[in-house]
C-alpha cells in the first residue's frame, strides 16, 4: 500500500503506474472478450475501412475490428511479457542466488552455463527453441524466459554477492543460522529492490522480443492477436491501411514507455541513495 | 579595519522553498586573517552547511543562502559580499583565496585522476602555469605536507594511497595557492588517531608557515584544544555560544556546551581503569576464552597480468585469554588486524593455524551459542527489512528453538534491559537512532546467554553522549551476567573507560599485553607509546603535535614466509611487551 | 594465475557449451538441407538419391560422429565447408563480418555522439524542462521497435523525398567510402537510435550520481569552472556504466541485427544466420554462432579491461 | 546498359536438375537451357533442339539439335552432352529432381552429331513437356565428368553467371555467342531484398529497373506510381486446402464434400489476395480448364454443407488442425484464417499453426497434419502435375493419402493418349470427379508479378513465372 502511494506520489512513477493499470486493465478486459466487437469475427464486406464510429481503429484485411483485436493483442502480450519475467525471474533468482552462496564449483558451473546462453545470439536462441517446439504462446514464453535468465542471473548474483558481505549475514553466521534462513529472509528480501527495478525493464524488453519474434512469424499464432504479430501483418498495408500500423506502434511504445518509467520511479523510491531524483 | 571574514545573520535552507526548510538559522561571526576558529556541535547541527555557505558551494547541493552577508576582504583590500557574488566570481575566489578540505580524504579526489594532476589543476586555474611548471610546483606542494617521493607520487592515483596520505594531498591541493582563508570540514573524523594526530600537526605547522585564517569543524571538542584561537558551538543551526578557546573549555556558559563537555571521554593516562575484576591466575581452569597462536592469512589475488605476489598475514601468532567477568581490549591502529582477530573467534574468517577453546569445552564457532559477536556499524548489521521481533528471534531459531510465548517475554524483558521501549518490537531498524540499533544489536546478542561477547568497535559509530550510555550499558550486562568481553577499538579513551586488560596489536602481532591501567600509565612497547600519545585531550592545548612521516609496514609477504620467533619481556604481574630490535 | 590467464581459460569452455548447444539444437529442429534445397519436391525422391544427398549434406553419418568429426576441425581452424555457398564457412563469415562489424561501430558512434552529450547535459539541468524534454526522447526512442523505425524511415525517404541508400549490394567502405556512408547511415540511425536512447539514460543517471560526489566538491571548492568540473572530473567517473551497455550492446550488434538487415537488405552476420537455419545449412550456423560467441567474450573482455583502464580503483578477479 | 533487378528470395544452389525451388529456378533458367521451353501460351517451341519429333506409337522421341548452339565456354552443344544429361538426371546417385519423370527412357542414342533419339519403353506423351523444365537441363559432359556441375555454372542460356553471392547478389552478363538471339542488355544485376516493401521502395527511387513481387498485397501498389509498370500473369501454380483424408473425419466423404460447400473460395481470393487471381479446378493449364462454376459446390452452400454434416453424424462440431508455411506463400496465413472462420459457420473449429517452412515441408512429407494450406507448384501437363498424387504408385501419394481407382485410372489413361482431344475430355472427367470427392479443397490460382520502370520494354511473362523473357528485353534511356 505504502508503495503504491510512494510510486503516485513519484512524478514519473504516477504516469508510469497510471500507464501500466490502464494497459493491465486493457489486457484483462481483452482476456475475458469483453471488447466493442469478437475480435476474431470478420466483417469480410467492411474490410480495410478507415476508423470509424462502429470501428473505432478501422478494421484489417478481414475486416476485424482493429480496436478489439488491440485489446486482445495487448492481453496477449502482456500474458506472454508477465508469464516469460515471472518465469526467468524465478530461475535467475535461484540460480544467481545460490551461485552467489555457494560459490566455488557451482558458481563457476552456474555462470558458465549463463556465459553460453549469454553469448549465444539471443534471436537465434529463441528461434532455435520455437523451432524445435513449434510456435505458440507458451514456447514463446519458454524462449523469453531462457534468454532473460541469464540476465536475472547476473542482476542477482552481483548483490547477492555484496550482501553476503554485509554485516548483517556475518551476525547471522555467528549465530549460526540455517543456510537457507539466511538465503530467503537476509538475502533474498533484500533482493527484493534491485529485482523490482529488473522486472519492470524485462517487461518492457520481454513485450519488444515478443513483437520481434511474431514479427518473424514465430510468436503468437493468428488469428489470435499479439502487439507485434499486428505490426507484422499490417507491414505490407502500411500504404493501403495506415491505421493497422499506427495503432499497434502506438500501443507498444506508450506500454513500453510506461515500463520504463515506472521502472525508474521504483529504483528511486527502492534506493535511497537516487532518491528525490527521477532518470 | 574590517576583519579578514565577516559573516552575520547567515541564513540558509534547502529544497523548493528553503525558507521553510531553513537549517542554518542566522549564525554570526568574524575571523581575523591568521585566527582559527573551531565550529563544533553535534551532527546535524548545521556546520558543513554553515562552512560550505561561505565559499557558496551549498548551491550545488541545492541550497540557497535567505538572508544574511558573508564578507570577505580580498587580497587588493576590497570588501565583497560573497552572499550575493555572481558565480564567475565565486570560481576565481574558491581555491585562490578560499581553500577547502573535506572530511573524507577517501572519496573527495577524483579517483580516476592522478594526484598529480589533481594537485597541477590549482597552479594551472589560478596561477596559469602550465606544463613542467605546474608539475614542478605540484611536487612542491606535496613537499611542502611532508610527503616522502613526492615526484614518483605525483603519478599515483588515489587508490594507491592510505587515507592520511590523501589528507595531506588534499591539504596540498587546497593550499596551492597559499588561500588567506582555509575551511577544514572535520579533516581528520576519518582517520584513526595516529594519523590524525600526524594531520593536526600538520595543519599547525601551516597555519604557522603561511598566517593563513581557518575554520575548522569538528565534533570532537578534545581535538578543538590544540588547534583553535576561537570556538562557536551550534546547535539545530544556531551558534548557541562563541568566544576564545580557554573561555569556553572551562567556562561554558550554555547547557549545550557543558553537555558536549561532559560527554566527551577524556583519556587519564590510566588513572580512570576499572577495578571490579581481579584476574586469578589459580582460577585459569575456568576461562571463558582461550586463543593460542593465532594466524590469519589472505591469499593476494594476481592481478590483470601477473600472479599472486604472496599473502597478507594479517594475524600473526596472537594468544590471549579472558576470564567471566573480564574484559580485554584490543587495540591498535587501522588495518592491525583487531577485526580479523574478532572474526576468526567468530568462525567468520577460517585461520591459517590457531586453536581457541571455551568454557564449555567446545571450540568458539559459528555453532557455538556461547560466543556472540556485536559489529561496529549498527546500520550495517541489522537486516533493514527485517522486523524487531524477527531480528531478535534468528539466534533462537537459529539455535533449534520455538518463538514462543517464552521466547516473546525474554525479547521483552532484553529490551527492556538494554533500554529500548516494548513496542520496538513491531518496528523495522530504520525507526530507530544509531545508539538505539547497537541496542538492539546488543539485546540480539543476548538472546542465547552467551558467554563471550566480542564487541568490534562496538561504539565507534556512535555520537559521543550516546557512546556514554552504551559503554554504560555494557559494563552493567557485563556485571549482571558475568559476561566476559572482547572489546575491539582504537579509541584509548573509550578503552580505558570499558578495559580490565589491553592487548596492543601492531601489524598483526601483539606487542603488548597486560592490566589496563598498567598498560596506560606505564606503556613500554614504543608502538603504545605512539599511540597513547596521538590521543587528544582538552588539557592539551595548543599544543605542538609531533609531525611522524612513518609509514605502516605493508603486510603482504611472499609465500612461505614465517616471521620469526618473539621474543617477550615481562613488567610486572600482568604485563609484558615484545622486545624491541 | 593472473585474471587475464583465468579469464582466457573459460572462453574455451563456454565455447564449447555453445558449439554444443548450437550442434544438437539445430538438428532437432524438423527438416534437413535436403528439404531445404527441395521443398515439398524432397518427397519424389527414392531412398538411394535421399542417401546420395544425405551422403553430400554430410548428415549420413551418426549425429555424435559428426560432432566429433566437426570438433575436431574446429580445432584445426576448419569451420566446414557451407553446403549453400559452396564455400568454406569461415571465408563466408570474414566475408560479411565487415558489414556487421562496421554496422556496429556506427550505430556505436551515433548512440554516443547523441547519447552522451545529450545525457550530461539533462544531469546538468536535472529537473528543468529542457531535461525533460531530453528525458521523453530517450524514452521514446527506447520503446519504439527498429524494426517499426526502420520501415517508416524506409517509406518516409522513398515515397516523400524519392531518396534511399543503396540496397542490397553491400560496398566496402575502402572501396568507395561515400557510397558505402550512404548505405550505412540509415541502418546505422536505425539501430542507434533506441541504443543513443539507452545511452542518454545511463548516461545521465550515471551523471546525477557522480555529480553529488565528493570529489566533484572538492574540484568546485578548488573554483574548476563549470564546463571543466563535468568533462573533466564528473564525465570519467560516469563512464563505467556507459561503457558497460556500450560494451554489452555493442557485443550484441556484432551478432547481427536480423531484422534491420532484413528490411535494409544488408548481408550481415545477422540475416547470414538466419538464412543459414532456413536452409538448414548446419556447417554455416554453427560456424557463425561460434563466430558470434568468440566476438561476445571478446568484446566482454575488453569491456572489463577497458574498467581498468578507467578507473584504477577497480582491480579484476577479485570475488568473483 | 545493365539490367538493375531485385527480387526477394535467392537461389539455393545451381545444380540445373537438383534444384526445384522457384527461386534457384528463375536464375538457372537463364544461365542453362532444356532442350526444348514453352512459350507464354505453353506451346513448346525450341531451345537447344531445333526440332522434334515423336514416332507413331509415341515411343521413340527424335532431336535434332540446334548447329549454333554453343555452352558458355565456347564448345558446341552435341548429342553426346545431351546424353551425358540425362543419364546423370536417371543415375539415381545424382538426387536429380525430375528422375521420375524420365523413367520411361530405355535408351539415348546419337546417331549423328546433330541427333538424339530417346527410346522410350513405353509410350509417353508427357515427356516432351517434362523435357522442357530447367530440371532437364543440357550441361556439358565434359563437367558432369569432372564433378562440377553443382558448383560451376555453365550453361548454353542467355546469361552467363559472372558471381553469385548467396541470399546477397547475383551478377549476369550476357551471353554473346547465344543461339537464341541477340541480347540487348550488357548483363543484369541483382540484389537479394528480404522485404518486399523494400523492393518497392527501391523501384519508386529507382534504384532498381525490374523486380519479381510475390505478395499480391504490396503488387496492387506498384501501379500507383505513374513511372511503374506491372506485369501480371496468371500462373499453374494453385492455392489448396489440403485435407488427409486417411485422419478421421476427414476420411468421411461427406464431411469432406461439407468443407468443400462451405468454403466460399472466391471470397478467399478476395481476402486473402485482395482479389489478385482466379478461382479455379485442379486443371490450371491453358487448355484444359473448364470453366469452375460447373464444378461440385463451387458455388458457396452453407445449407447443403450443413445437411452433409449432419449426414455424416457431425451435426455438433469437430475440431482440426491447419498448417501453413510462414510466407510461402505470403498469402497463406490470410487464407487459413478466411477458411477458419467460414468453416466455423458449419461446425468445423480450425486451430491454425503457423510453421517455418522447414518444418511445414518435413510435417507435410510425412502426411502429418489434418489439413495443410498450401500452394502447389503447376505443370503444363495434367499428367505430370498430378501423377506424384493420384496414382497408386505416385511418389507423394503419402501425403495425398487418398487411394481412388477411378483417379488412378483416368491418370493412366492420360498418360498414353496422344490425340490433344481426347486427352482434355479424360482430364475433364478426372477433375469432375477428383472435385466431386474432394480430398483436396483448389481454391484458386494467383498470378505472377514482375514490376519494372516504364523504360524497361520486350518482357514477355509466361504462366511458369520464367524470367527467360528477360533475354529480349531493351533498357530505353
Ligand atoms: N543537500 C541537502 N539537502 C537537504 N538537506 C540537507 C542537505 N545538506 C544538509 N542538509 C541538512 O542540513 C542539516 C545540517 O547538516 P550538516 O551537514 O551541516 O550537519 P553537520 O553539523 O555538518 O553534521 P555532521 O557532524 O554529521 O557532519 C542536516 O539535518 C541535513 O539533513
Ligand atoms: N578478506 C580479506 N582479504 C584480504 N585481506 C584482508 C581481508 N580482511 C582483512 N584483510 C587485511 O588484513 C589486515 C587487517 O585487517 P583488519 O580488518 O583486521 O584490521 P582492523 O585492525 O580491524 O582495522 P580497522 O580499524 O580499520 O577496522 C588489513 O591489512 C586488511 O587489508
Ligand atoms: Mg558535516
Ligand atoms: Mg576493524
Amino acid at each position: 500500500m505504502s508503495m503504491l502511494r510512494a510510486i503516485f506520489s513519484h512524478p514519473s512513477g504516477r504516469i508510469g503506474g497510471t500507464i501500466v493499470v490502464i494497459y493491465v486493465v486493457v489486457a484483462l478486459l481483452g482476456m475475458f472478450g469483453i471488447t466493442p466487437h469478437d475480435p476474431l469475427q470478420q466483417f469480410r464486406i467492411d474490410r480495410l475501412h478507415a476508423p470509424n464510429a462502429v470501428y473505432w481503429m478501422g478494421t484489417d484485411l478481414f475486416g476485424r475490428d482493429v480496436a478489439s483485436r488491440l485489446m486482445k493483442g495487448i492481453g496477449q502480450s502482456f500474458l506472454v511479457g508477465f508469464c516469460a519475467v515471472t518465469l526467468a525471474s524465478f530461475t535467475g533468482t535461484l540460480l544467481g542466488l545460490t551461485a552467489a552462496w555457494f560459490g566455488k564449483t557451482w558458481d563457476g558451473l552456474v555462470m558458465r552455463v549463463m556465459d553460453v546462453l549469454l553469448a549465444f545470439p539471443a534471436i537465434l536462441l529463441a528461434l532455435l527453441i520455437i523451432a524445435v517446439a513449434g510456435p505458440g504462446t507458451w514456447t514463446s514464453v519458454a524462449a523469453i524466459a531462457i534468454v532473460y535468465t541469464p540476465i536475472f542471473t547476473r542482476v542477482v548474483r552481483g548483490p547477492a554477492l555484496s550482501i553476503k558481505a554485509r554485516e548483517f549475514v556475518d551476525a547471522a553466521r555467528t549465530f549460526g543460522s540455517s543456510r537457507r534462513y539466511i538465503l530467503t529472509r537476509h538475502l533474498l528480501l533484500n533482493l527484493v529492490a534491485p529485482l523490482t527495478v529488473q522486472v519492470t525493464l524485462a517487461l518492457a524488453w520481454a513485450l519488444l522480443t515478443e513483437a520481434g519474434l511474431s514479427f518473424l512469424g514465430l510468436g503468437t499464432q493468428p488469428p489470435a492477436s499479439s502487439l507485434g504479430l499486428m505490426l507484422a501483418d499490417s507491414r505490407n498495408l502500411m500504404e493501403t491501411a495506415p491505421w493497422l500500423l499506427i495503432f499497434p506502434a502506438l500501443a507498444i511504445m506508450i506500454s513500453i514507455l510506461g515500463f520504463n518509467l515506472l521502472g525508474d520511479a521504483l529504483r528511486d523510491i527502492l534506493d535511497p541513495k537516487t532518491r528525490s531524483r527521477t532518470a | 579595519m574590517a576583519p579578514l571574514l565577516s559573516v552575520s545573520d547567515l541564513r540558509v535552507g534547502f529544497g523548493r522553498d528553503p525558507r521553510q526548510n531553513e537549517i542554518v538559522k542566522g549564525v554570526t561571526f568574524d575571523l581575523e586573517a591568521g585566527e582559527t576558529l573551531a565550529i563544533v556541535g553535534e551532527s546535524g547541527s548545521g556546520k558543513s552547511v554553515t562552512a560550505l555557505s561561505i565559499n557558496r558551494l551549498v548551491d550545488f547541493g541545492g541550497g540557497r543562502i535567505i538572508d544574511g552577508s558573508i564578507r570577505l576582504k580580498r587580497a587588493d583590500g576590497n570588501i565583497l559580499d560573497l552572499a550575493q557574488a555572481a558565480e564567475p566570481v565565486l570560481e576565481k575566489i574558491r581555491g585562490a583565496e578560499i581553500g577547502m578540505i573535506f572530511q573524507e580524504p577517501m572519496t573527495s579526489l577524483n579517483p580516476v585522476l592522478s594526484i598529480g594532476t589533481q594537485i597541477e589543476e590549482s597552479f594551472r586555474l589560478h596561477r596559469g602555469l602550465t606544463g613542467r611548471q605546474a608539475t614542478a610546483a605540484a611536487k612542491d606542494a606535496l613537499d611542502r605536507v611532508r610527503i616522502p617521493d613526492a615526484a614518483r607520487r605525483l603519478k599515483y592515483a588515489p587508490n594507491q594511497l592510505s587515507g592520511g596520505m590523501l589528507q595531506r594531498v588534499m591539504i596540498a591541493t587546497a593550499l596551492a595557492c597559499n588561500p588567506r582563508l582555509l575551511i577544514a570540514d572535520e579533516p581528520t573524523t576519518a582517520l584513526d588517531v595516529t594519523v590524525q594526530a600526524q594531520i593536526m600537526a600538520l595543519l599547525g605547522q601551516l597555519k604557522h608557515e603561511t598566517g593563513m585564517a581557518m575554520i575548522f569543524i569538528t565534533h570532537d571538542i578534545g581535538l578543538v584544544a590544540g588547534i583553535a584561537d576561537k570556538v562557536m558551538v551550534m546547535q539545530a543551526g544556531q551558534a548557541v555560544e562563541q568566544g576564545r578557546l580557554d573561555e569556553i573549555l572551562d567556562r561554558p556558559q550554555h547547557p549545550y556546551t557543558r553537555h558536549l563537555l561532559g560527554a566527551v571521554p577524556h583519556f587519564e593516562s590510566g588513572r580512570a581503569t576499572r577495578s571490579d575484576f581481579h584476574r586469578e591466575p589459580s582460577k585459569a581452569k575456568s576461562l571463558a576464552l582461550a586463543v593460542e597462536g593465532l594466524t590469519v592469512r589472505f591469499k593476494v589475488s594476481g592481478s590483470l597480468f601477473n600472479r599472486s605476489p604472496g599473502s597478507v598475514h594479517a594475524v600473526e601468532n596472537v594468544g590471549f585469554d579472558l576470564m567471566p567477568g573480564e574484559t580485554l581490549a584490543i587495540v591498535g591502529e587501522s588495518g592491525s588486524g583487531k577485526s580479523t582477530t574478532a572474526r576468526a573467534i567468530l568462525g567468520l574468517v577460517h585461520p591459517t593455524r590457531g586453536s581457541f577453546s571455551t568454557s564449555s569445552g567446545k571450540a568458539a564457532d559459528a555453532a557455538n551459542p556461547g560466543v556472540q559477536m556485536v559489529f561496529q556499524n549498527p546500520y550495517a548489521s541489522l537486516n533493514p527489512r527485517l522486523r524487531v521481533d524477527s531480528i531478535l528471534a534468528e539466534p533462537v531459531i537459529a539455535a533449534g528453538g520455538r518463538i514462543n510465548a517464552e521466547t516473546l517475554e525474554r525479547m521483552k524483558a532484553l529490551l527492556m534491559r538494554v533500554g529500548l521501549p516494548e513496542n520496538s518490537l513491531e518496528r523495522y531498524p530504520h525507526q530507530f537512532s544509531g545508539g538505539q540499533r547497537q541496542r538492539l544489536c546488543i539485546a540480539r546478542a543476548l538472546m542465547l546467554n552467551p558467554s563471550v561477547m566480542v564487541l568490534d568497535e562496538a561504539v565507534s559509530a556512535l555520537d559521543v553522549s550516546v557512546q556514554a550510555k552504551v559503554l554504560e550499558l555494557l559494563i552493567d550486562l557485563q556485571r549482571e551476567y558475568g559476561l566476559a568481553y572482547l572489546f575491539v577499538s582504537h579509541d584509548m579513551a573509550v578503552v580505558e573507560r570499558i578495559a580490565h586488560r589491553i592487548a596492543v596489536l601492531y601489524a598483526g602481532q601483539i606487542v603488548e599485553i597486560g592490566d589496563a591501567s598498567s598498560v596506560l600509565s606505564n606503556p613500554q612497547h614504543s608502538y603504545t607509546r605512539r599511540l597513547i600519545s596521538a590521543v587528544p585531550s582538552i588539557d592539551r592545548r595548543n599544543q605542538h603535535f609531533e609531525l611522524d612521516t612513518r609509514q605502516v609496514p605493508s603486510l603482504v609477504r611472499p609465500p612461505g614466509f614465517e616471521p620469526p620467533e618473539a621474543q617477550w619481556r615481562t613488567f610486572g604481574p600482568d604485563h609484558r611487551a615484545r622486545a624491541e630490535a | 594465475m593472473s585474471y587475464l590467464t583465468r579469464r582466457l581459460l573459460t572462453f574455451p569452455l563456454v565455447m564449447l557449451g555453445v558449439s554444443i548447444l548450437v550442434f544438437f539444437a539445430i538438428r532437432m529442429v524438423p527438416g534437413d538441407a535436403i528439404t531445404a534445397m527441395l521443398g515439398t519436391e524432397a518427397g519424389l525422391l527414392t531412398p538411394a538419391q535421399r542417401q546420395a544427398l544425405a551422403a553430400y549434406f554430410g548428415i549420413d553419418k551418426p549425429i555424435l560422429v559428426q560432432y566429433w568429426n566437426w570438433l575436431v576441425g574446429v580445432f584445426q581452424g576448419d569451420l566446414g565447408i557451407s553446403v549453400t555457398h559452396g564455400k568454406p564457412v569461415l571465408d563466408i563469415i570474414l566475408e560479411r563480418f565487415p558489414l556487421t562489424l562496421q554496422l556496429a561501430l556506427m550505430s556505436m558512434c551515433v548512440a554516443l555522439i547523441i547519447g552522451l552529450p545529450a545525457g550530461v547535459f539533462a544531469a546538468t539541468r536535472n529537473e528543468k524542462l529542457s531535461d525533460l524534454g531530453v528525458r521523453i526522447f530517450a524514452m521514446i526512442g527506447q520503446s519504439t521497435p527498429n524494426f517499426v523505425v526502420g520501415l517508416l524511415l524506409i517509406y518516409a525517404l522513398s515515397a516523400g523525398f524519392g531518396i534511399l541508400p543503396a540496397m542490397g549490394e553491400f560496398t566496402p567502405f575502402l572501396t568507395d567510402p561515400l557510397r558505402n556512408l550512404g548505405q550505412m547511415i540509415l541502418p546505422a540511425v536505425t539501430l542507434g537510435f533506441a541504443f543513443a536512447a539507452s545511452v542518454t539514460r545511463i548516461s545521465r543517471s550515471a551523471m546525477l550520481d557522480v555529480l553529488s560526489d565528493d570529489y566533484v566538491r572538492t574540484a568546485r571548492a578548488k573554483g574548476v569552472p563549470k564546463r571543466n568540473v563535468i568533462w573533466r572530473h564528473a564525465l570519467p567517473n560516469a563512464l563505467i556504466p556507459v561503457v558497460t551497455l556500450s560494451g554489452v550492446e555493442f557485443g550484441y550488434l556484432l551478432g547481427g541485427a536480423v531484422l534491420v538487415e532484413q528490411i535494409y537488405a544488408l548481408p550481415g552476420l545477422g540475416r547470414l544466420v538466419l538464412e543459414a537455419i532456413l536452409q538448414r545449412d548446419y556447417a554455416l550456423v554453427q560456424g557463425c554462432v561460434l563466430f558470434i560467441a568468440f566476438n561476445f567474450l571478446v568484446v566482454n573482455l575488453i569491456v572489463d579491461l577497458a574498467y581498468v583502464a578507467l578507473d584504477p580503483r577497480i582491480r579484476l578477479g577479485e570475488g568473483s | 546498359a545493365t539490367l538493375r533487378m531485385a527480387w526477394k528470395q535467392d537461389a539455393t544452389g545451381l545444380d540445373p536438375h537438383k534444384q526445384t525451388a522457384f527461386s534457384s529456378i528463375r536464375l538457372l533458367e537463364l544461365v542453362y537451357e532444356p532442350l526444348v521451353r514453352f512459350d507464354k501460351d505453353l506451346q513448346i517451341t525450341p531451345a537447344v533442339a531445333a526440332s522434334w519429333e515423336f514416332s507413331a506409337d509415341a515411343k521413340q522421341l527424335t532431336f535434332k539439335l540446334n548447329p549454333n548452339a554453343k555452352f558458355q565456354d565456347g564448345k558446341p552443344v552435341t548429342p553426346a552432352d545431351v546424353k551425358a544429361s540425362f543419364e546423370r538426371i536417371l543415375d539415381e546417385k545424382t538426387a536429380a529432381a525430375a528422375r521420375a519423370n524420365f523413367l520411361s527412357i530405355a535408351s539415348i542414342e546419337t546417331p549423328d552429331d546433330k541427333t538424339v533419339v530417346f527410346k522410350l519403353s513405353q509410350p509417353d506423351v508427357p515427356l516432351l513437356t517434362a523435357m522442357a523444365s530447367i530440371n532437364a537441363a543440357i550441361v556439358p559432359a565434359a563437367e558432369i565428368a569432372a564433378g562440377t556441375v553443382g558448383t560451376k555454372a555453365l550453361g548454353s542460356g542467355p546469361f552467363k553467371l559472372d558471381k553469385w553471392e548467396p541470399n546477397s547478389k547475383e551478377v549476369l552478363s550476357a551471353n554473346k555467342d547465344w543461339a537464341g538471339g541477340k541480347i540487348a542488355v550488357d548483363g543484369i544485376d541483382i540484389s537479394v531484398l528480404p522485404d518486399e516493401t523494400a523492393i518497392l521502395a527501391a523501384l519508386r527511387t529507382k534504384q532498381i529497373d525490374f523486380a519479381l513481387i510475390n505478395d499480391p498485397l504490396v503488387a496492387t501498389l506498384v501501379p500507383r506510381e505513374a513511372s511503374l509498370v506491372l506485369n501480371r500473369t496468371p500462373v499453374l501454380a494453385y492455392h489448396v486446402l489440403q485435407m488427409n483424408p486417411s485422419r478421421k473425419p476427414m476420411d468421411n466423404l461427406a464431411v469432406r464434400q461439407a468443407i468443400s460447400c462451405a468454403i466460399d473460395r472466391q471470397d478467399v481470393l478476395d481476402t486473402a489476395s485482395v482479389g489478385e487471381g482466379k478461382v479455379t479446378g485442379p486443371l490450371t493449364m491453358p487448355g484444359y480448364t473448364n470453366d469452375a462454376g460447373t464444378l461440385f459446390c463451387y458455388k458457396r452452400d452453407v445449407a447443403k454443407a450443413k445437411k452433409l454434416m449432419a449426414d455424416a453424424g457431425f451435426a455438433n462440431s469437430f475440431s482440426a488442425t491447419v498448417i501453413a508455411a510462414n510466407g510461402e506463400p505470403a498469402t497463406a496465413a490470410a487464407e487459413a484464417q478466411v477458411i477458419q472462420s467460414q468453416l466455423a459457420e458449419i461446425g468445423v473449429k480450425l486451430d491454425i499453426k503457423m510453421m517455418e517452412l522447414n518444418v511445414y515441408v518435413d510435417a507435410w512429407l510425412k502426411g502429418d497434419f489434418d489439413m495443410a494450406v498450401a500452394l502447389n507448384g503447376g505443370r503444363a501437363d495434367p499428367y505430370s502435375m498430378y501423377n506424384r498424387y493420384w496414382t497408386k504408385t505416385g511418389n507423394l501419394q503419402k501425403v495425398a493419402n487418398y487411394i481412388d481407382d477411378t483417379l488412378d485410372s483416368l491418370m493412366q489413361k492420360g498418360r498414353v493418349e496422344t490425340d490433344p482431344a481426347k486427352r482434355k475430355a479424360i482430364f475433364s472427367d478426372f477433375e469432375k470427379h477428383i472435385v466431386e470427392v474432394s480430398p483436396w479443397v483448389w481454391l484458386y490460382t494467383s498470378y505472377s508479378y514482375t514490376a519494372q520502370q516504364k523504360n524497361v520494354q520486350g518482357f514477355t511473362p509466361t504462366p511458369e513465372g520464367s524470367l527467360f523473357g528477360l533475354s529480349k528485353v531493351t533498357l530505353q534511356q
